[in-house]
C-alpha cells in the first residue's frame, strides 16, 4: 500500500566561524580605464565567490559587473582569508570586499575632487560616473578619473579592506559567549510516498523557505538552496559511509553504491527567500551555503512519519529501516 | 613492459578461436563496461584483448516467432528497437531502468549475461521469456537455455573459449501480461538490490505458463518455479498471489552485500512479486 | 604500443596507445584535451562523457582500441569561437553551474539529448541526464538550461 | 539604488565552466610530471614492524619514496596530531606509510607492490561508545577524548535544567544516529607539486582554504620534529593558527576548486606531493582515486545524539538537555571545532530557557572525520527537528504550532546568552506554509518575530 505524509522542519544557521577570529582580506584595484580588479584569497568551490565579490566591487565603484576582474588564484599575489567553509565568503570576504571598493573610491574622490573643484564628500559613483550629488551635470566618467589620476597625479588607485571579527571570550562552564557573526533562518517542507510493503519512499515534493539577510544574487541562492537540499535529500535517504556501522564492512568505495541523488532522485524543488537584513554584513547579506543541507532531512523524516506513524531516528532512511520500524509498529 | 595483443575477431568464430590460442591471457572485449571498470580497479590486467564490435554480432531480427538479438549490440539499441518494442517489451522496460544512458549506449547484452551477476538486469526479463543462447567456440556452437546458463556468482556454463554470440527471445504472446520492477538504492544508475519480471500468459481468464524471475537475491538470477506453479491455471485472486509471492521469496537465498541485507532482499522479493501479480490481475 | 587513429573534433588524431589505454587518458593526456574529467575512472560519474560517432560514451571505461577510426567530440568540439552552441549559452544564462566540473560531461549528454529528441519533456531531460551526477546544483538549474536551450533551437 | 547587489547577474566563471576553459589542479599540464601513490594500511591498528623499500626503490621508472623518515615536521593538522606518513603506530585502515614517485601509474603501483611491510596489527576500537570506555583501545596517545578545559567534552550550561524537569508537563526523549556521510565532490582529491630552481616550490591544490594550507604546508616541510615550536603548539592544540615561515618558498595555486563541501579543508595530498617534488627535483602528481577518496578522505563523522526536553502542556520547550558523541576517526582534523558548533547552536532556532548541552569528541580507528557542510549542526538539526514533531506527536499538537511557538524573537538569547538582533524564524515558517500551500491558522498567521514574547 502505498501512503502519502507532509512534514516540516526549522533550522538557523551562523555565518562565518563560530567563535570568531577568523580574517579575510581584499584588495581593489582601479585600472586606468575605470574598470577594476578586486583580488581575494578566498576559493570558489562553486558557491560562487567570484561572482559576489565582482557584484560588491561594482556596486560601491557603480560600474558594471562585466568592468570588474576578479583574481583569488594564488597566495603570491592574493591578500590572506582562512578560506571558502563556515559559510564565510560572502559575509567576510564580502565585507572585506566592500571596505576595499569603499577605499578605492575614496581615492577616485579625491582625484575627481580636485578635477571637478569641489569637496570629496559631496560625490557619489554610479553609472560609471564620478558625479556631484544632486547635479548629475557636473560629472566626469571613472575612466576620465582613474586615467588623470593615474598618469596626471601619479596615484595608486588600490583600496584595501580587512575583516575579522574578534575571538570569543568564552565562559569555560557556562560557554557564555558572543560566537558568531549572524543567524540565517530556514525551514523545509516535504511531501512524500511511503511504500509499506516495500519500504521505499519516494519525495514528492520539496519547498525551501530562507532568510539570506540581502539576497545578493537570488539565481545564485536558489542554486545554492537547490544544492544543499539535494545532499539533504542524500544524507535523508541513501548515502552512508559505513552502511553496517561502526563497522568498515561493505564500506562503498565507488560512486555507484555510495548512492547520492541522481536528477530521478530529487523533485523539481521550489524555494521562497525572504530579507531580514543582518546588522553588519554586507547589504545586510547572511551566507546560508551550509545550512541549506540541514532542513531537508529531517522534513522528510517527518513527512514519513505523518505518512505511517514510524520515526526513523537512524539516517539514511532506507527501505529496510522503514519496513523494519513498520514491523515495529505492528508488533 | 609487454604491451600485449590486440585482436578484432571477424566473426564469433574467429573469436573463439583466437581465445583457444591465447588460453586464460585472453579476454573478449565489448562495450567495456564491465571490463575496463576491472582494468582501471587494477584487477585484471589485460594481455591479449579480442574486440567483438567488427565481429557481425550486432544487431536484431526476427525469425519466425523468436527475435534474434546479436550479443555485441549495445543495450540501448535494444530499448530503441521497434521490433524489441513489439515481440519483447518486458525486455525494454528491464533495459530502460538499467545503468546510465551512455553505459547503455556501450554495454551490450551479451556482456551483462556472460558476467554471470546475480544481479544482471537482462537475466530476469529473459529468463521468463524463455530466452536461450547462442554459444559459439573454437569448434563449433550449441544453443543453451537461459535457464541452463547461470551455474552461480560470475560463473556460466560458457567454456574457456566460447563467447556468447546471439540471444534467442521468443516473443511475447499478445494476450500475455508481464511486469517489471526493481528496487536499488536510488532511481538511476543502481545496481539492483532485488529485481522481478513476471511474465504471464492468459487464456480463459486463468493463466498458463505463467513465469516469475528474481535478481540479486540468490547466487545467480533465479527462476521461481514452484510459485509460478501456483499460479497455473488459476485466477489471480488475493490468496493465490500471496501463496505465490511467499512461494518465490522462499526460494531465495540472498546475502548481505553493499546494497542490502539478506533480510530485505527476502522481504522486498514477497512485496515485489505480490505487487506485480496484484498489478496483473487488476 | 598500438597505433590508434580517430577523428577528434574533426581532426584525425594518431597517437601510440597500450592495451588497457581508455579514451578519456588519450584525450587528456595524450591530446591534452581537458574538458572530460578523471572524477571516478569507473563509469559512475559522467564526468568524462564525450560523443563517439554522436553517441554519448563514458571515455573512462571505454578502452581506446575499440574506438579505431571512429570520430570523438568533446566539449572544445562544440566550441565554435566567438559562437557557442545553444546548450553552452543556457548553462550559462540559467546557472545550470556551479563548481564546473561536471559540466562539461552535463552538456555534451544534453546534446546527445537534443541531437535525438529536440522538444523533450522535463522528464525526458532527467531520464537523458541521469547518469551524470552533479554535487552542486540539485539538478533543476541545469535541467531549467537544457529546456531552454531546447527552446532555443527551436525557434 | 543597488544596480548590481540583488541582480541576476550571470556567474563570473560560467562561461568559461560552459566552454570546458575552466582549468582544475588534474587539468594543469607539467611536463615530467611523475605519478605519485601511496602504501596504505591494511589494517585499522597496528605497529610498523618493519618498512623495507629497498627493492622497490630500485625497481625501473621509480625516482624517488618517501617514508616517515623523510617528513620534516611529520605532524600537523588544528591540533597537530596526525602524521603525514606513520612512523610506528597506525591508527586506521587506509593510513599512508610511504609514497613512490614514478614516471606512470604502472611503475609506482608495481613499486609499492615491491615495499617490504611487516606490521603487528592490534585490537581496534571502531564504536566510539566503545572507545569512550575505560579500558578501551587507546586510539592516539592524547587519550580517545578531546578535552576542553578539564573536561572531555565540551559544555553549553543556560538556566537549570534539572528545575525544569521538575515543571515540566511532558519529558520527551529520543536517541538519534547521524551516519557518516562523504562530501563527494565530483573532483576528487589531486596535488601537483613542482620544484624550481632554488628552494622555489608550486603546488597546484584542491584546497578549500589557501592560507589555511600553506602555513600548515610550511610546518611540515620546515619544522624539525620535537623542535621546540612542534612541542609548544602540541602543548597549546585548541589554538587555530601555527605561526610557520617560508611564505616565501611555496607559492599555493588554486582557487578555483570543483566542490568542496568542507572536504577539501584539510590538507589531503599536499603534502606528500610537495615532499616527493623535493626529493626527486622533478614535478610530482598525487591523484587519488575515487575509492580512494571515499575509503580515506575526510567526512562527516556519524553522531549519537540524544535529546530530553521538559515541555509544558501548551507546547513551550522549557528545557533541553543534549548529550552529543560525536564519532571523530583517529585525529583531530576539524572534529573538536565541529563538535564546538553542535554546542554552540545544537539546541536549534528556539528559545528555551534552560539548556546543558554536553559534546563528546571521540577517536577511534577510523579515518579522521572533519568539516562537512553544516558542521555539527547538520546532524543537530535532524534530532531536534524530529523531536520537536514527536513533541507535537505527544501534545497532540500542529507541528507549525510547535515550531511557530518556540521560534526564537528578537532580543531573546541562544544558549551562549548571544542576544539575537536579525530574527526571522517566525517569518521564514510562514513564508513557507503560503509556499507549500498550508493554511496556516489565524493565530499563527499573526504572529511576528518582532512581537515580544506573550
Amino acid at each position: 500500500m502505498k501512503k502519502i505524509g507532509k512534514g516540516i522542519a526549522a533550522g538557523f544557521y551562523p555565518s562565518g566561524m563560530s567563535g570568531g577570529g577568523d580574517s579575510s582580506q581584499a584588495m581593489v584595484k582601479v585600472q586606468p580605464d575605470g574598470s577594476a580588479v578586486v583580488t581575494v584569497g578566498s576559493c570558489d568551490i562553486g558557491q560562487g565567490c567570484k561572482t559576489i565579490m565582482a557584484q560588491i566591487t561594482a556596486e560601491v565603484l557603480g560600474i558594471d559587473y562585466e568592468a570588474v576582474k576578479v583574481v583569488n588564484d594564488d597566495t603570491d599575489n592574493c591578500p590572506l582569508s582562512f578560506g571558502t567553509f563556515a559559510s564565510r565568503v560572502t559575509y567576510v570576504d564580502g565585507l572585506a570586499t566592500k571596505m576595499a571598493a569603499e577605499d578605492a573610491r575614496r581615492i577616485l574622490f579625491e582625484i575627481a575632487a580636485v578635477m571637478l573643484e569641489c569637496s570629496e564628500d559631496v560625490l557619489e559613483a554610479v553609472d560609471s560616473q564620478i558625479r556631484v550629488k544632486g547635479n548629475p551635470d557636473k560629472s566626469l566618467s571613472i575612466g576620465e578619473v582613474a586615467g588623470a589620476g593615474t598618469f596626471g597625479m601619479r596615484k595608486f588607485i588600490l583600496g584595501l579592506g580587512h575583516y575579522m571579527r574578534d575571538p570569543a571570550a568564552m565562559d569555560p562552564e557556562t560557554c557564555e559567549c558572543d560566537p558568531f557573526c549572524t543567524l540565517a533562518w530556514a525551514a523545509s517542507f516535504a511531501e512524500v510516498e511511503v511504500d509499506t510493503e516495500t519500504g521505499e519512499v519516494e519525495i514528492l515534493r520539496l519547498v525551501n523557505s530562507y532568510d539570506v539577510g540581502k539576497a545578493m544574487n537570488p539565481t545564485h541562492l536558489e542554486g545554492q538552496i537547490d544544492g544543499g537540499a539535494t545532499m539533504g535529500v542524500g544524507a535523508a535517504m541513501s548515502e552512508n559511509l559505513h552502511p553496517f556501522f561502526p563497522s568498515l564492512e561493505f564500506q562503498p568505495d565507488n560512486l555507484g553504491d555510495y548512492a547520492i541523488p541522481t536528477t530521478m532522485d530529487v523533485p523539481d524543488m521550489e524555494s521562497v527567500i525572504y530579507e531580514c537584513p543582518s546588522t553588519n554584513g554586507p547589504y545586510g547579506a547572511k551566507g546560508i551555503g551550509e545550512m541549506t543541507a540541514n532542513t531537508p532531512g529531517p522534513a522528510i523524516v517527518n513527512a514519513i512519519h505523518d505518512a505511517v506513524g514510524i520515526w526513523i531516528t537512524n539516517l539514511p532512511a532506507t527501505p529496510e529501516k522503514v519496513l523494519r520500524a513498520l514491523d515495529a509498529k505492528g508488533a | 613492459m609487454a604491451e600485449g595483443e590486440f585482436y578484432r575477431a571477424a566473426s564469433p568464430r574467429e573469436a573463439a578461436g583466437l581465445l583457444a590460442q591465447h588460453g586464460g591471457a585472453a579476454r573478449v572485449l565489448a562495450g567495456g563496461t564491465d571490463l575496463m571498470v576491472a582494468v582501471n580497479k587494477r584487477k585484471f590486467k589485460p594481455q591479449v584483448l579480442i574486440y567483438l564490435g567488427d565481429a557481425g554480432m550486432s544487431g536484431i531480427s526476427q525469425e519466425g516467432d523468436a527475435l534474434l538479438i546479436g550479443a555485441a549490440t549495445p543495450l540501448n539499441e535494444i530499448l530503441a528497437s521497434p521490433l524489441v518494442a513489439d515481440k519483447a517489451p518486458l525486455l525494454a522496460t528491464a533495459i530502460k531502468q538499467m545503468a546510465s544512458p551512455a553505459i547503455r549506449n556501450a554495454g551490450t547484452i551479451g556482456g551483462n549475461l556472460a558476467n554471470a551477476s546475480p544481479a544482471a538486469d537482462t537475466a530476469t526479463p529473459l529468463l521468463v521469456l524463455g530466452a536461450s543462447l547462442k554459444l559459439v567456440g573454437a569448434k563449433g556452437e550449441r544453443e543453451v537455455p537461459l535457464a541452463e546458463f547461470f551455474t552461480g556468482p560470475g560463473q556460466s556454463v560458457l567454456a574457456a573459449d566460447e563467447i556468447i554470440a546471439q540471444v534467442k527471445v521468443p516473443a511475447q504472446s499478445a494476450e500475455a501480461k508481464w511486469a517489471y520492477r526493481k528496487v536499488g538504492k536510488r532511481k538511476a544508475q543502481s545496481l539492483s538490490v532485488v529485481s522481478v519480471a513476471v511474465y504471464c500468459p492468459l487464456s480463459g481468464g486463468k493463466v498458463s505458463g505463467v513465469a516469475i524471475a528474481l535478481g540479486a537475491v540468490a547466487p545467480t538470477p533465479l527462476l521461481a518455479t514452484e510459485a509460478a506453479g501456483l499460479l497455473n491455471g488459476k485466477a489471480l485472486d488475493e490468496a493465490t498471489i500471496a501463496a505465490a509471492a511467499k512461494a518465490a521469496a522462499e526460494a531465495t537465498s540472498p546475502i548481505d552485500d553493499a546494497r542490502g541485507t539478506a533480510w530485505y532482499r527476502k522481504r522486498a522479493s514477497e512485496a515485489v512479486v505480490k505487487q506485480l501479480l496484484t498489478e496483473l490481475a487488476g | 604500443m598500438h597505433t590508434l587513429e580517430l577523428t577528434v573534433n574533426g581532426q584525425t588524431c594518431r597517437v601510440e596507445v597500450g592495451l588497457k589505454t581508455t579514451l578519456l587518458e588519450v584525450l587528456r593526456d595524450k591530446l591534452y584535451i581537458t574538458s572530460p574529467k578523471v572524477g571516478c575512472n569507473t563509469g559512475d560519474c559522467g564526468t568524462c562523457s564525450v560523443l563517439l560517432d554522436g553517441v554519448l560514451v563514458r571515455s573512462c571505461i571505454t578502452n581506446a582500441l575499440s574506438v579505431q577510426g571512429k570520430s570523438v567530440t568533446t566539449l572544445e568540439g562544440i566550441t565554435e569561437p566567438g559562437d557557442i552552441h545553444p546548450l553552452q549559452k543556457a548553462f550559462h544564462e540559467h546557472y545550470g553551474s556551479q563548481c564546473g566540473f561536471c559540466t562539461p560531461g552535463m552538456i555534451l549528454a544534453s546534446k546527445a539529448l537534443l541531437d535525438v529528441n529536440p522538444s523533450p519533456t522535463r522528464d525526458e531531460v532527467k531520464q537523458a541526464l541521469s547518469g551524470n551526477l552533479c554535487r552542486c546544483t540539485g539538478y533543476v538549474k541545469i535541467i531549467d538550461s537544457v529546456l531552454a536551450a531546447a527552446d532555443e533551437m527551436k525557434s | 539604488m543597488s544596480k548590481v547587489i540583488g541582480q541576476r547577474v550571470t556567474r563570473y566563471d560560467g562561461m568559461s565552466h560552459v566552454t570546458g576553459e575552466t582549468k582544475f589542479v588534474d587539468d594543469q599540464v607539467v611536463p615530467g610530471t611523475l605519478t605519485v601513490k601511496a602504501l596504505r594500511s591494511p589494517v585499522s591498528k597496528g605497529k610498523i614492524k618493519n618498512l623495507d623499500i629497498s627493492a622497490a626503490a630500485k625497481m625501473p621508472g621509480v625516482a624517488g619514496i618517501i617514508t616517515a623518515a623523510d617528513v620534516p615536521c611529520n605532524a600537523f593538522g588544528l591540533v597537530p596530531d596526525q602524521p603525514v606518513l606513520v612512523s610506528e603506530d597506525i591508527r586506521y585502515r587506509g593510513e599512508a606509510i610511504a609514497a613512490v614517485a614514478a614516471v606512470d601509474e604502472d611503475a609506482a603501483m608495481e613499486a609499492l607492490e615491491k615495499i617490504g611491510l611487516d606490521i603487528q596489527e592490534q585490537q581496534a576500537v571502531l564504536d566510539p561508545l566503545e572507545s569512550m570506555k575505560e579500558g578501551a583501545p587507546q586510539v592516539r596517545p592524547e587519550g580517545n577524548l578531546q578535552m576542553w578545559d578539564g573536561h572531555d567534552y565540551r559544555q553549553v550550561n543556560l538556566g537549570d535544567v534539572d528545575q525544569a524537569f521538575e515543571q515540566a508537563d511532558e519529558i520527551v526523549e529520543s536517541t538519534h544516529l547521524h551516519p557518516s556521510v562523504e562530501h563527494a565532490p565530483m573532483e576528487p582529491i589531486c596535488s601537483l607539486a613542482v620544484p624550481h630552481a632554488g628552494p622555489k616550490l608550486t603546488v597546484y591544490t584542491v584546497s578549500q582554504a589557501l592560507y589555511f594550507h600553506l602555513g600548515m604546508l610550511c610546518g611540515i616541510l620546515q619544522m624539525e620534529p620535537g623542535s621546540v615550536q612542534c612541542k609548544q603548539w602540541k602543548a597549546k592544540t585548541g589554538s587555530a593558527w601555527r605561526h610557520n615561515t617560508g611564505y616565501a618558498d611555496v607559492n599555493y595555486i588554486g582557487g578555483t576548486v570543483g566542490g568542496g563541501f568542507g572536504g577539501k579543508n584539510d590538507i589531503m595530498a599536499d603534502h606528500v606531493a610537495a615532499l616527493l617534488a623535493l626529493k626527486t627535483g622533478r614535478p610530482c602528481k598525487w591523484r587519488w582515486t575515487r575509492a580512494e577518496d571515499l575509503l580515506y578522505s575526510t567526512f562527516r563523522g556519524a553522531w549519537h545524539i540524544t535529546i530530553k526536553d521538559a515541555v509544558t502542556k501548551q507546547g513551550r520547550i522549557i528545557g533541553r538537555q543534549m548529550t552529543s558523541i560525536r564519532d571523530a576517526g583517529a585525529y583531530a582534523s576539524l572534529n573538536p571545532y565541529v563538535v564546538e558548533k553542535h554546542c554552540y547552536l545544537g539546541a536549534g532556532p528556539y528559545f528555551i530557557p534552560n539548556v546543558r548541552v554536553r559534546g563528546y569528541c571521540v577517536y577511534t580507528n577510523k579515518p579522521p572525520a572533519s568539516s562537512m557542510r553544516g558542521f555539527g549542526i547538520t546532524p543537530a538539526a535532524f534530532a531536534t527537528e524530529v523531536q520537536l514533531d514527536k513533541i507535537a506527536d505527544r501534545l497532540g499538537m500542529d507541528p507549525w504550532e510547535v515550531r511557530l511557538t518556540n521560534a526564537f524573537r528578537k532580543g531573546e538569547y541562544t544558549p551562549t546568552k548571544r542576544v539575537l538582533n536579525s530574527v526571522a524564524m517566525i517569518e521564514v515558517l510562514q513564508n513557507l506554509a503560503a509556499k507549500a500551500g498550508v493554511e496556516l491558522p489565524g493565530h499563527l498567521k499573526a504572529m511576528a518575530s518582532t512581537q515580544e514574547r506573550g
